[in-house]
């Protein structure tokens, strides 16, 4: 199956240091990509590197198989690349409707010449994408700061989706919440990839690799190491790798 | 939200008639200073005095806490909104700003006196747009100068170079004064004026401007302190450089402590102008007026002069009533 | 700026559920007005009465303007210390900008226009300048602002000499303080034009005209803040400006267009002021730079960026605004309105701490 | 913002260049200012402002350490105001009251010294324990100190203390005519009015006053745990309370000590000039302290600066403006002068981030 975004030998530089070293990947549509790593392994560098945050310096990203520019976060969600990171970039004082349409609000015209928000229309896309997701948020007027962590994890993914993603990165999206929201979540990454999204998912914690993920990738010190089929693997292999130990490293 | 709003204006806007609250027999009398400084608060000595003994309701309005119209005018105008008044002094703090709303309270029945500071040019007698009021009772900043000029001069035997510390630039009475010290100084072909520096009324500026200035020409043998503040840090700037008695002082503003440097021999003259006078004079003139409308004839410019403070006379009794406290 | 607070609020139910808390916490400013205007209409001889609501709202326009410049750029999470000596700044253009036109021959009315006109143009200079160092170059807003009221000071003084700015023709007073129309008795009702009547008899004079102009802009610049997309970027940009450049919101261009706004607000200001005092100065607004600031934090913004609203921050500026006339009519030392102004604005801020709004 | 560290600033030159930009700045500034402006180069020049920066000096100090802990005090230049007013109006109390002057100037100095404790404490407990910012709590504290002032002083200098604080406050510690005769303390009383100008007049006494208090204070900065944890408040405030410091007590204590600060500066101000000063609104104290510390290398953000750094940044300020004013230039040119001073410090301050 061809891939719906890939990196072909991609690399990062800042000053003398390499953070991500001539890394190819790759994810098909409605299937789960893994990618772990120790701290400092360029996980965060090769995820800004896809969603425009940083430029690469050498190698290429494609998106359906043709080479695609990204070179600002704009770029990257033009192609149809969605980014959920840790902090989850949403604006706290901000209610879910004004968040979901975060830079790219409806406006309508208000006596014929005026273009003004449209708040309603915008709220009420933003209730059907979180029916469409099956999330229950008490009122979409309240600001995110009044939400639970569960629950404004579920308003940044019903954000991306609502763009029509192709692929949705998502930078560890069960840190920081309870049991109950970390099922929920990996229950909401089922549902996309069911949709037919291509996601790539970082993260610390083995047993929500092995809950969700098809496929993982582990890097080190800015480089590859190694690319599993999850159900062909064990969490002892995996952390292995990330570590970069001799004797389960051979495979 | 909006709604509560709305309320607000409403109660502001609409309707609660004022009381009609001025049916006394005694004349009412306002008094507007120009700035909260020992000039102003000795002037309203000299008013409250008057207005007692001439037996009128006098009113002082809050001191603007900075010079200038648009501190002035909504103080002035928020106390006018308080009741009519028969007469009104006032020292304009700018002699453009307050044509407006001075032509319009005097429309509304009030005399007005100008005290220490004018309208337009001061004159009142020719026919003009700011001609109303009855009377300009105050100092003439420009000869004033002048004759700090020509008393430094004196003191500094007619020859050497000179330096000014003023005050806020923006201020009509400071120009004039500094306009009338160049006028003075041109005067005397061997003097010379090595500077005008402007301290914005922060004393510790005044005193770091004056000691650069005593730097930059270590010749200057006189200075001329604009202000309270500026002739305070002046002095102070001297005394730091320990030139005192070499370096001649004239200062403007007769307060305790120019007159205490005076007496201790750092500074050489003080100019007192008369701001209890000037107020006194207004209640008289004004209440005279009042009185009798018909036959009193106002004198359009009253200016009760300065009075010098030297070593020699600052202990007399004579003198005392003319420092401000 | 201030990273003094990043810490998380002790959430003792203070005042019973929450719910009771954002009720109190959103309207309190609000009946804290009222209760204020009518402590003083009460207390207060003349206070209450038409003239003295316009007194308040003529003088106040500065403020006003002020305070919604501040407001936009409070709600970044910066601060403009510049403009009031932009006020002043943009006072002294205009008039040698119309002292000019007028002296080379246009008719009053076009000079003033033109004038004023030209003068808001310069006067965004500042504020693209404040704007490229904070976003481009990362100057703190406190510094870069700073900085500018300095160099504004200093142009000021050097255009003026030290002298004031002068010379308006006379229509220019007659605009910033006219009225919409006069009342005299016996039935006498005159549009702009204060009637020609016998000394001594009262004219009642309704709605200055340059309350009207500032009551204009500051409904467009509501309108602007609440209902635009740019007015939904800079809250964005106020409550995560990470998140908001990954939105994809432009925020460095935002940013340089908040604080032109705010130099701009700044500068209607200033020619304002030349209207109404027929006289411009470098320190026109100087002193009314602390009363803006605090009208935008009496109003609930947040000094760290994202909330506030130019509704609440005109209730602000009443407040201090009633205050200030309340205690002028009653005879009150002025120096008791310092203290007051202070003591409310940190009760404010407590308040609003503990009794955050649920909605911005 | 730059990624590079290396090139020019991974020598040792270049570190220290970017490092102390300030003080290089200011070395060049005497430089230029030593051939424009004749008489600048002078000892007697050099103590004038060091003497009259005495004041800024202290409120330089009082906002470093507010800064550094991420804050930012904007009450200190009324708190000043206020203090040396109070002090002023319980010396006419004590001389009224016939106290010997030495027990008025004392006693009242004392007083005010501990009074001018309360703001900052006020200040800080606004701060930490209702979660007020800074910058809002201490313009609340601004409005308050400077009505109080005013208050008290009605708008007065407040005039008619003893003459012995002026005389204290600007005295010099040697007077000397070159090879004819050197006297401490005073000017010998035979010495005629008219050479005055030829007398040399050393030390002044504010200067190892001043230096006095800055060296405490860059001590506790640098080598107390005081300095160390007001360093780790602003470098990170979660790290500082997961770290076990009592992050509100030690907030308290830096905005009680800046107060304190400008309580010192307040009396000083009494020294110097002989009266009781109310703080004018032009003035901007605080402000530019703010600019100061931030030219010395701070960073409004936090966890950056130097009590030494900030003096230096005083002088940056006070030498232009002296040097200009010796040069002869048109004095509105050095308000410019100095808000684009101000920018550059910043800039440079962005350019090389890892430093200190």
């Amino acid at each position: 199956m061809e891939y719906v975004l890939e990196t072909r030998d991609i690399v990062k530089r800042f000053g003398g240091l390499t953070a991500v070293d001539r890394v190819s990947i790759g994810v098909e549509a409605g299937e789960v990509l893994a990618l772990l790593g120790d701290n400092g392994a360029g996980k965060s560098t090769l995820i800004k590197l896809i969603s425009g945050v940083y430029r690469p310096d050498e190698g290429e990203i494609l998106m359906g198989g043709k080479t695609v520019r990204i070179e600002s976060p704009i770029d990257a969600l033009a192609a149809g690349i969605e980014t959920i990171y840790q902090d989850l970039a949403l604006a706290e004082n901000l209610d879910v409707g004004a968040n979901i349409f975060l830079g790219r609000e409806r406006m309508k015209r208000s006596l014929g010449v005026l273009k003004v928000l449209d708040d309603p229309s915008m709220a009420l896309e933003a209730q059907k994408v979180l029916d469409r997701l099956d999330i229950h948020i008490p009122s979409l007027k309240s600001t995110i700061k009044t939400l639970s962590g569960g629950q404004r994890q579920a308003v940044a993914i019903s954000r991306s989706i609502y763009w029509d993603a192709k692929v949705l990165i998502m930078d560890e999206p069960t840190a920081a919440l309870g049991i109950a929201e970390q099922r929920k979540v990996l229950n909401l990454v089922r549902t996309l990839k069911d949709q037919g999204i291509a996601i790539i998912i970082i993260s610390h914690q083995m047993y929500d690799v092995f809950e969700v993920a098809d496929r993982l990738a582990v890097m080190r010190r800015g480089v590859k190491v190694g690319e599993r089929v999850v159900k062909d693997t064990s969490p002892d292999e995996v952390v292995g790798l990330i570590v970069g130990s001799e004797t389960v490293g051979k495979h | 939200m909006k709604k509560s709003i709305i309320a607000v204006l409403a109660i502001l806007m609409i309707v609660l008639v004022a009381m009609p609250g001025f049916s006394q027999a005694k004349l009412k009398v306002l008094f507007m200073p120009g700035v909260a400084d020992p000039f102003y608060f000795t002037m309203e000595k000299g008013i409250k005095a008057a207005a007692d003994k001439a037996g009128v309701d006098l009113t002082v309005a809050e001191y603007p806490k900075a010079w200038g119209p648009e501190n002035q005018i909504p103080i002035l105008q928020a106390t006018i909104a308080r009741g009519k008044f028969d007469l009104l002094l006032i020292a304009p703090t700018s002699n453009e700003a307050l044509k407006a709303p001075l032509k319009a309270i005097y429309d509304k029945g009030t005399e007005i006196i100008t005290v220490d500071t004018f309208l337009g040019d001061g004159d009142y007698s020719k026919k003009s747009d700011y001609n109303f009021p009855l009377s300009y009772i105050g100092s003439d900043n420009e000869l004033g100068g002048k004759q700090m000029a020509e008393q430094l001069a004196k003191l500094v035997g007619e020859k050497g170079k000179v330096f000014v510390e003023a005050t806020n630039p923006d201020a009509s009475s400071v120009q004039g004064r500094v306009k009338g010290f160049k006028a003075g100084v041109a005067e005397f072909p061997k003097m010379q004026l090595v500077g005008v520096e402007w301290c914005q009324d922060i004393q510790q500026k005044a005193q770091e401007q004056t000691l650069a200035a005593l730097q930059k020409d270590k010749d200057i043998v006189g200075i001329f302190g604009l202000n309270v503040f500026s002739a305070q840090g002046a002095t102070q700037a001297v005394i730091n450089a320990g030139l005192s008695g070499a370096v001649k002082m004239c200062l403007w503003d007769a307060t305790l402590d120019n007159i205490a440097n005076l007496k201790k021999g750092n500074a050489d003259l003080v100019l007192a102008q008369k701001p209890g006078e000037m107020g006194a004079l207004g209640i008289e003139w004004g209440v005279k007026y009042l009185k009798d409308k018909k036959n009193v004839k106002v004198p359009k410019k009253v200016i009760p002069g300065f009075e010098f403070f030297t070593r020699e006379n600052a202990s007399s009794p004579a003198m005392q009533p003319f420092i401000y406290q | 700026m201030n990273t003094q607070d990043t810490g998380t609020l002790p959430r003792k139910a203070l005042l019973g559920s929450g719910a009771l808390r954002a009720f109190i916490g959103g309207r309190w400013v609000i009946a804290f007005l009222l209760l204020e205007t009518a402590y003083f209409c009460f207390r207060t001889e003349g206070f209450a009465n038409l003239n003295s609501a316009q007194i308040l709202l003529f003088y106040g326009v500065q403020v006003f303007l002020l305070a919604v410049a501040e407001l936009f750029v409070i709600v970044t999470g910066g601060i403009d210390l510049s403009v009031g000596y932009v006020l002043g700044f943009a006072s002294i253009v205009s008039i040698k900008l119309i002292v000019f036109l007028g002296n080379a021959g246009l008719p009053a009315p076009l000079a003033l226009l033109l004038g004023g006109a030209i003068t808001l143009v310069i006067g965004l200079v500042p504020g693209l300048i404040n704007g490229w160092l904070v976003a481009y170059l990362g100057v703190p807003p406190f510094i870069a602002t700073f900085s500018m009221l300095g160099v504004c000071h200093g142009v000021s003084e050097l255009l003026i000499n030290g002298i004031y700015a002068m010379g308006l023709p006379q229509l220019a007073a007659d605009i910033g303080n006219g009225h919409f129309f006069y009342l005299a008795p016996g039935g006498i009702v005159s549009f702009f034009t204060r009637p020609e009547v016998e000394r001594g008899v009262q004219v009642l004079e309704v709605i200055p005209i340059i309350v009207v102009v500032t009551a204009i802009v500051v409904g467009v610049f509501a309108f602007v803040l609440r209902r635009s997309r740019f007015g939904r970027h800079i809250y964005a940009i106020g409550g995560n400006s990470d998140a908001a450049v990954r939105a994809g919101i432009p925020v460095k261009r935002r940013l340089l267009g908040v604080y032109a706004l705010s130099s701009f607000l700044a500068s209607l200001a200033g020619v304002v002021y030349a209207f109404m005092y027929v006289s411009g100065k470098a320190d026109a607004g100087a002193s009314i730079l602390l009363d803006a600031i605090a009208a935008v934090m009496i109003g609930g913004a947040s000094m760290f960026g994202g909330t506030g609203t130019v509704g609440r921050t005109m209730v602000g500026a009443l407040i201090i605004a009633v205050l200030e006339l309340g205690l002028r009519m009653s005879g009150t030392p002025t120096f008791n309105k310092y203290i007051l102004v202070g003591a409310i604005l940190i009760f404010a801020v407590v308040m609003e701490r503990y009794m955050p709004e649920s909605r911005k | 913002m730059s990624d590079d560290s290396g090139g020019f600033l991974a020598t040792g030159l270049g570190r220290s260049l970017a490092n102390n930009w300030a003080a290089f700045f200011l070395l060049l500034m005497l430089v230029v200012f030593s051939m424009t402006g004749q008489n600048f180069l002078s000892i007697v020049n050099f103590q004038n402002v060091v003497h009259l920066q005495t004041v800024p000096l202290l409120l330089a100090a009082a906002e470093t350490f507010v800064i550094i802990s991420g804050g930012i005090d904007l009450s200190i230049g009324f708190v000043m105001g206020l203090v040396s007013v109070s002090a002023a109006r319980l010396m006419q109390a004590f001389l009224a009251s016939g106290l010997p002057v030495g027990w008025v100037i004392v006693l009242a100095s004392g007083i005010v010294l501990v009074g001018s404790l309360i703001p900052g404490l006020i200040n800080g407990i606004i701060i930490t324990r209702f979660k007020v910012p800074p910058f809002i709590a201490t313009m609340g504290m601004w409005g308050i100190a400077n009505g109080l002032a005013l208050k008290l002083c009605q708008g007065f200098p407040v005039a008619g203390l003893p003459d012995a604080l002026p005389e204290m406050g600007n005295g010099y510690f040697l007077y000397a005519l070159p090879g004819q005769f050197m006297s401490l303390f005073g000017k010998p009383s035979w010495f005629p009015d008219a050479r005055v100008r030829e007398l040399w007049r050393l030390i002044p006494f504010s200067l190892p006053f001043i230096l006095a208090i800055l060296a405490v204070l860059a001590f506790a900065l640098k080598r107390k745990r005081f300095g160390r944890h007001t360093y780790a408040i602003g470098g990170s405030m979660d790290a500082a309370v997961r770290s076990g410091i009592d992050v509100d007590r030690h907030v308290i204590k830096i905005y009680t000590l800046s107060s304190f600060l400008a309580g010192i500066a307040g009396v000083f101000n009494i020294f110097q000039t002989g009266i009781g000063n109310y703080t004018t609104f032009s003035a901007m104290y605080e402000l530019f302290a703010v600019a100061a510390v931030i030219i010395g290398g701070a960073s409004l953000s936090g966890g950056k600066g130097r009590v030494w750094s900030s003096a230096v940044g005083v002088l940056v300020l006070a030498f232009l403006e002296n040097g200009l004013a010796i040069s002869g230039v048109q004095p509105f040119y050095r308000y410019i002068a100095v808000g684009v001073l101000l920018v550059i410090a910043v800039v440079i301050d962005k350019l090389f981030p890892n430093l200190r």
